[in-house]
């Protein structure tokens, strides 16, 4: 049951499960967690989520998920997942270091750990069995390897969060790649009408700014429109997917993105779990599995676009 | 002037029996009763704390009475808001919510009956006519405000009683109530008060007016109603009452005169009839 | 007895200065233009026409709200769920037209239909309780962040809905929300006339009207206005009403302009309606204020948050100079107001 | 009680001259004169509006005046806050600001001057101590409170005020200044609070009693400053002063007595001497 | 003269329940037990001995803020940099102990001096200024947000602290502000002591001091109050330094167990402190509440939000859940509050 790529397969196999009136394993029915930093609402984690929740219905898994921006939060829930006395957690560690007691309980009560997304420094020595997902600053420099690459020589990174770290990590991973000038922006994620306005006036005030490099699909788009509110050829390039992304790439609109494959962390992160606790495996021997960067560009675009609208990738 | 008319035989406007009022553990009221004819003035007197404020805001639709019954214009009523109160023509000046500080007066004046502009076919209201007729009904009762547009909570406490009146007065319909209209008042504006109360039953309107100064209560009076923590302590029609007698009901016997006395002030008459109960004494 | 007796006496001083004297937005009038010099002086691009289009429309989406906001802060009440009620508008009207492959003005009109219903709600919950009105839009508030998050999922399946600029109706729906007209070089979006349209009907329903009459005695005395018969639950209502409206259009606008929505989003906004309120000289207990000078504020805030950036100022610091410059500007605000209450002397 | 003492030559407590106040554009004094003495009852009296709780809340520190000089015991002062008029022995009654409603009568009473525990080096509030205390000073003035635990916002108008008095009565120092103390009182309790007055007056201390009624002010006041519009109209010692004379003065020539003439009622007299001045014609 | 005269008849009730129907935590008291109840019948782990020591952190952490911001609130303002200053508090510890590589109560101290500071500083600008506290407040929000992205990017390069768990002087702050004992599987974390005692402390100040007395008066009728002779800016400045104070605790727990603090945290969670102390029974307006209903407030809070957890309630809907809970404990707490005053019929 140890699938990479996409979650038609998996749709097949719980589709093929509720047909058989169950799920695909024998394995009785165990209870994994999965806690977040996220925001309420991301469109990013959503697509997390479902790879997770796929993932769990074809391994007899009830999923419980749980989410929250502010340290203290994600560790109190953390905490409450333990009381619950789940069979496998999987953390993401964006507060590195806040989660290391936490953790520890939870090694304590038997319980394995998995960390996701975010967090690779910290996996192991938090005692968690392996970790999946991207490095932030590797992505960063990911994106600015291609900036360098296409030759854009004045770039504006636009962080819709402020004081993410995770953020801050791809813009300056990013500016130490890209060669170039480079500047960070400070937007309100929640209000896009302001963060549109925020960019318009940026572009219109440094009228050298070639490239707009936006972090979340959600702000790519916003990021479009505030260029053409700008009237002058910036060229967009952003982290993560999203429909308006996939349709700028095929329009030309959007340069590139950086993918780091969410659905895959999530369904990766319960998938290894279950494997784990039915048969003790670990893909790579405990060793960090990345989902990315995977940069996607024009030629990508059509393939991708089917999976995009339907909010797996 | 018109001639006195004792009591006027009109219709019955308003009638309390039996009310009572319970604020939590407080039995402010209990048992009280009053009823009110057009032309007539009706005078609720008592100490402090007697529950005349209270009686006041059950009429007012401000208060609901716990029991009892109330009836206006012979039909009985509960009234949930103030504005059902008014809507069947009484008029209310309150003892302590009369104004909205922060509006200027003449908003507050007009406040509730607001007056259309004729062109807009009254959505648009007539602030020049509002302001003007606001200056005007001050100007009568003597305050003179060329500025109508301050605040109503810059004025002396005076002055905001006076436009609370003036307000009640010119909307009042058929039933004016008044609750110690003339406390804050200095002579000459209490007597134009008093001459507005006379008026308004001349116009034969039921007027409902509290009052802690018997000689003003003598002066207009018709019935005369005494609250005592609570309960009615006397009920008389003016043919039945002389002031003397009122004034020191009210006071439970002690009186100024007496106080005049123990202070021991020169100019206080040795009389231990109440200094002003002269006026009921017989002309020399 | 009628011979006027009491001493007022007016000062001489010309008729119009004191009436500007006295207004409640005078002294937002004097920090927007302090605002704006100080960024004419420190940042070259701000001046630019261009400029001028991108400042508007920000103040434009502040100020759409900043209006009916006002208007109930003068009527003495919080709406804490306004930020938010803009994203319940823009999901819904999007929804119910995917959904139902309609006409895109379907779902406008029933997403009017929810933030009317939203407002009515909490008017209700307010007369009905008597709990306050932050308790009560707080708990509106939170509960339609969750809805917005938990119907979006439900109904599309992901956190944002689903594109529609392929619908019918889309190029109208966009046109009447979400257009823009460039005139020598200043691009005007929609929301600025919606802006000016909504600034208009509320100060001549605050200023000339019955109704607003009853704005001010119910933000100012709640029980001396019930007492000389004022609705004022009704009132109060009518004022949530108004704020349904506001963000009925500018969700709308969101969703035309941006044609995807995100669930999330708008959380936060609440507040910054409220700021360009009391900027603008609404007094937060109620009873006295503006509309215009709510204009103002949304203004003074377009202009230092983008101000911000056109000086280039360090990113790291934005926050920190928004917040110096609302506290100068509500200084400044307040001085003005002093200066002028105690007259010319 | 003592015996009538017209002027006590005692030493100036405070002292206002050419005194004026403007609010923004309204000119609520000018060039208003007082001065105060131990064992000295100086009453203000004016019409609606003619700035007489100005004056008052100029000497208690609530305001501050913009021209001519206050002295308090012979310093010249502007008080920037009623602290520091209370901190000088000035305890003020005002007309319209003198509780917060929501708080217990007895929080109210010792607001400002709490009382502290002994036990606890004053720390502590003596909570019981101080109920008492309430309960006591309230039973002095015929209101009989058996829960001061009660939000003073729910007493009725009068027993706010005696509260109000009471405190300033219990806590009064050097100077007591009284807003109209009376008007919302019963014949009754107006006259516990003028007996209260005297005995502060008899106990060395300066009062100034601002009043509408002439018969309350002439049976206690030792001088009598008149306000119009601001200005000073009168100011005279008791001696050069009479009841009657006093009357007219401040109601501008107008009385209850002619208004009572022109109501017609029954039971004026036709005397066109004021029917309140009874008690200055001599004895039969 | 002086014989009792007054109406004043005290229904019979017995004395300790009617001094408990007048307090104003009855609602939340009730409140509370239902929300306890609600989830003790729908979620088997809520009631498990562990769940408890979770509740109980998570009521804490707001707890400790909502007895000051409760206290204020009594006095008639508000604080809306309450959640910032929190991360002030750890960030400023932080940074000052890693840069001048001191012993860690060095920075500790510092941590105070700067949250004293803040609140001084809100006082002053509210008392100097007479602002609304809503805008005085917003203006530090927004200032601190800004700050502390800004200084901590200026001195450790990044959005976060450096980590300072093997320094000096690190145990013993860790045992005084983060340390847990558990009991019999409880575990109950160091906030729960400090919440403990700030609650006896604030609750004792608030109704047993000279100081109490003049918070209520200041938020009841500052004016009023002022009359009196109390010193009214002075109380209310002592009150927004209490806010410091409990933004100090909370901050060196969040650094002591934490060990890295993130920049960009705490926004939002001032309005979270405020709801609590409204549902314990403060009066929005001022003048009115108790600090022991502001725990019930946290405690509520607390409950909930975990409690959803626990009962497995899909996540999408947690936000709605919370706000429909809000909403009904809020109309629980009235409507017991009104049949209390009404008495026993
Ligand atoms: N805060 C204020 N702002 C502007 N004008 C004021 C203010 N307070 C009082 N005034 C005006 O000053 C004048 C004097 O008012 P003041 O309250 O002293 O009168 P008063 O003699 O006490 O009257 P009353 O007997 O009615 O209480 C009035 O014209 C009043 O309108
Ligand atoms: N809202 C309330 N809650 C509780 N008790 C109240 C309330 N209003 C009035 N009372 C009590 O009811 C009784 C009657 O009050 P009311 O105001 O009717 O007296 P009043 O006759 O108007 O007195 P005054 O002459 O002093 O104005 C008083 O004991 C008062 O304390
Ligand atoms: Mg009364
Ligand atoms: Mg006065």
């Amino acid at each position: 049951g140890c699938s990479s790529t996409g979650g038609k397969r998996a749709e097949e196999a719980r589709a093929k499960a509720s047909a058989a009136g169950g799920s695909a394993v024998t394995t009785p029915r165990w209870k994994v967690a999965m806690v977040t930093h996220a925001g309420a609402g991301d469109a990013f984690w959503d697509t997390v989520r479902k790879g997770a929740e796929q993932a769990a219905a074809k391994d007899n898994i009830t999923f419980l998920y749980s989410n929250d921006a502010q340290t203290q939060n994600q560790v109190q829930l953390v905490q409450a997942a333990i009381d619950q006395k789940v069979d496998g957690l999987l953390v993401t560690l964006a507060k590195g270091d806040a989660m290391a007691d936490v953790l520890g309980k939870a090694k304590a009560a038997g319980i394995p750990v998995i960390t996701i997304n975010s967090g690779q420094e910290f996996s192991a020595r938090f005692g968690a069995l392996t970790h999946i997902g991207q490095d932030e600053s590797t992505a960063g420099q990911a994106a600015g390897g291609e900036l360098a690459a296409r030759g854009r020589k004045n770039v504006l990174c636009v962080i819709h969060e402020q004081g993410n770290v995770g953020q801050e990590q791809r813009c300056s991973g990013a500016q130490g790649r890209a060669g170039g000038a480079f500047q960070v922006l400070y937007v309100d994620g929640v209000n896009m009408p302001d963060a549109r306005a925020a960019i318009s006036a940026k572009l219109q005030a440094d009228p050298a700014i070639d490239t707009v490099l936006t972090l979340s699909g959600p702000m790519a788009a916003t990021g479009l429109q505030a260029i053409q509110d700008a009237r002058r050829p910036v060229e967009l390039d952003t982290f993560d997917l999203g429909t308006q992304v996939v349709s700028g790439l095929k329009a030309g609109t959007v340069g590139f993105a950086v993918d780091q494959q969410p659905y895959l962390q999530g369904y990766e992160g319960v998938d290894l779990l279950w494997l784990y606790r039915s048969n003790l495996d670990m893909l790579g021997g405990g060793k960090p599995v990345a989902t990315g960067p995977q940069i996607l560009t024009k030629e990508n675009a059509d393939a991708l676009a089917e999976y995009v609208a339907r909010g797996t990738r | 002037m018109t001639t006195p008319v004792p009591l006027l035989p009109g219709t019955e406007l308003l009638a309390l029996s039996g009310v009572g009022k319970t604020y939590g553990t407080v039995r402010a009221l209990e048992d009280v009763s009053l009823t009110l004819r057009t032309g007539e003035i009706s005078c609720v007197l008592g100490d402090n704390g007697a529950g005349k404020s209270t009686l006041i805001k059950i009429i007012a639709g401000l208060h609901r009475h716990d029991e009892g019954t109330f009836t206006v214009g012979g039909e009985e009523v509960t009234f949930d808001s103030p504005r059902q109160a008014l809507d069947r023509g009484i008029a209310t000046v309150y003892q302590d919510l009369a104004v909205v500080p922060l509006m200027p007066v003449w908003r507050n004046f007009f406040l509730g009956s607001e007056q259309g502009h004729k062109r807009w076919g009254g959505l648009r209201i007539d602030a020049d006519g509002m302001r003007a007729t606001t200056r005007s009904a001050l100007a009568d009762m003597g305050i003179d405000l060329p500025d109508v547009d301050r605040p109503i909570g810059t004025l002396s406490g005076g002055q905001r009683q006076c436009v609370a009146i003036a307000r009640a007065v010119h909307f009042g319909a058929k039933v004016l109530v008044l609750d110690e209209p003339t406390a804050a008042l200095g002579v000459k504006q209490s007597g134009v008060v008093l001459k507005y109360v006379t008026a308004a039953r001349d116009a034969g309107l039921g007027v409902v007016l509290i009052t802690h100064n018997p000689h003003h209560a003598y002066l207009v009076g018709d019935h005369f109603t005494l609250l005592k923590r609570g309960r009615t302590a006397g009920s008389h029609p003016r043919a039945e009452i002389g002031l003397e007698q009122l004034t020191t009901e009210m006071a439970g016997g002690s009186d100024l005169a007496e106080l005049s006395h123990e202070l021991g002030r020169p100019s206080t008459t040795p009389d231990p009839a109440s200094d002003h109960s002269a006026e009921e004494r017989p002309q020399p | 007895m009628s011979s006027p007796d009491v001493l007022v006496q007016d000062r001489e001083r010309p008729a119009a200065l004191r009436r500007l004297a006295g207004r409640p937005e005078l002294g937002a009038l004097i920090a927007a233009a302090a605002v704006f010099l100080v960024f004419a002086a420190v940042a070259e691009p701000f001046l630019r026409v261009p400029s001028l289009g991108t400042v508007l429309y920000a103040a434009s989406t502040i100020g759409i709200m900043a209006v009916p906001v006002a208007l109930l802060m003068i009527g003495g009440e919080f709406d804490l769920s306004a930020g938010v009620l803009v994203t319940t508008a823009a999901l819904t009207s999007s929804m119910v037209s995917y959904q139902l492959t309609a006409v895109t003005w379907v779902g406008v009109l029933v997403s009017l239909a929810v933030t009317l219903a939203v407002g009515l709600f909490n008017g209700w919950m307010l007369a009905r309780t008597r709990l306050p009105s932050f308790i009560v839009t707080l708990g509106t508030f939170l509960m339609l962040t969750g809805a917005n998050l938990g119907v979006t999922k439900l109904v599309s399946g992901t956190v944002s809905t689903k594109p529609i600029s392929d619908m019918e109706g889309f190029a109208s729906c966009r046109w009447l929300f979400a257009s823009e007209v460039t005139v020598g070089g200043l691009t005007i979006k929609a929301t600025v006339w919606w802006w000016i349209g909504l600034l208009l009907v509320g100060s001549w329903v605050l200023l000339r009207t019955r109704f607003g009459n009853w704005v001010f005695a119910v933000g100012g005395d709640a029980a001396a206005a019930r007492a000389v018969g004022v609705p004022v639950a009704r009132t109060k209502t009518v004022l949530y009403l108004f704020v349904g409206f506001g963000a009925w259009v500018l969700g709308q606008h969101l969703l035309f302009s941006f044609d995807t929505v995100q669930s999330g989003e708008g959380v936060g906004n609440e507040l910054i309606y409220i700021v360009a309120a009391v900027i603008g000289g609404c007094l937060i207990t109620g009873g006295y204020g503006s509309v215009v000078g709510s204009a103002l504020g949304a203004l003074i805030f377009g202009m230092a948050s983008k101000g911000i950036i056109y000086a280039q100022w360090n990113p790291d610091w934005f926050k920190f100079f928004l917040g110096a410059m609302l506290l100068l500007a509500a200084l400044l605000n307040t001085w003005v107001k002093r200066r002028a209450e105690r007259g010319p002397r």
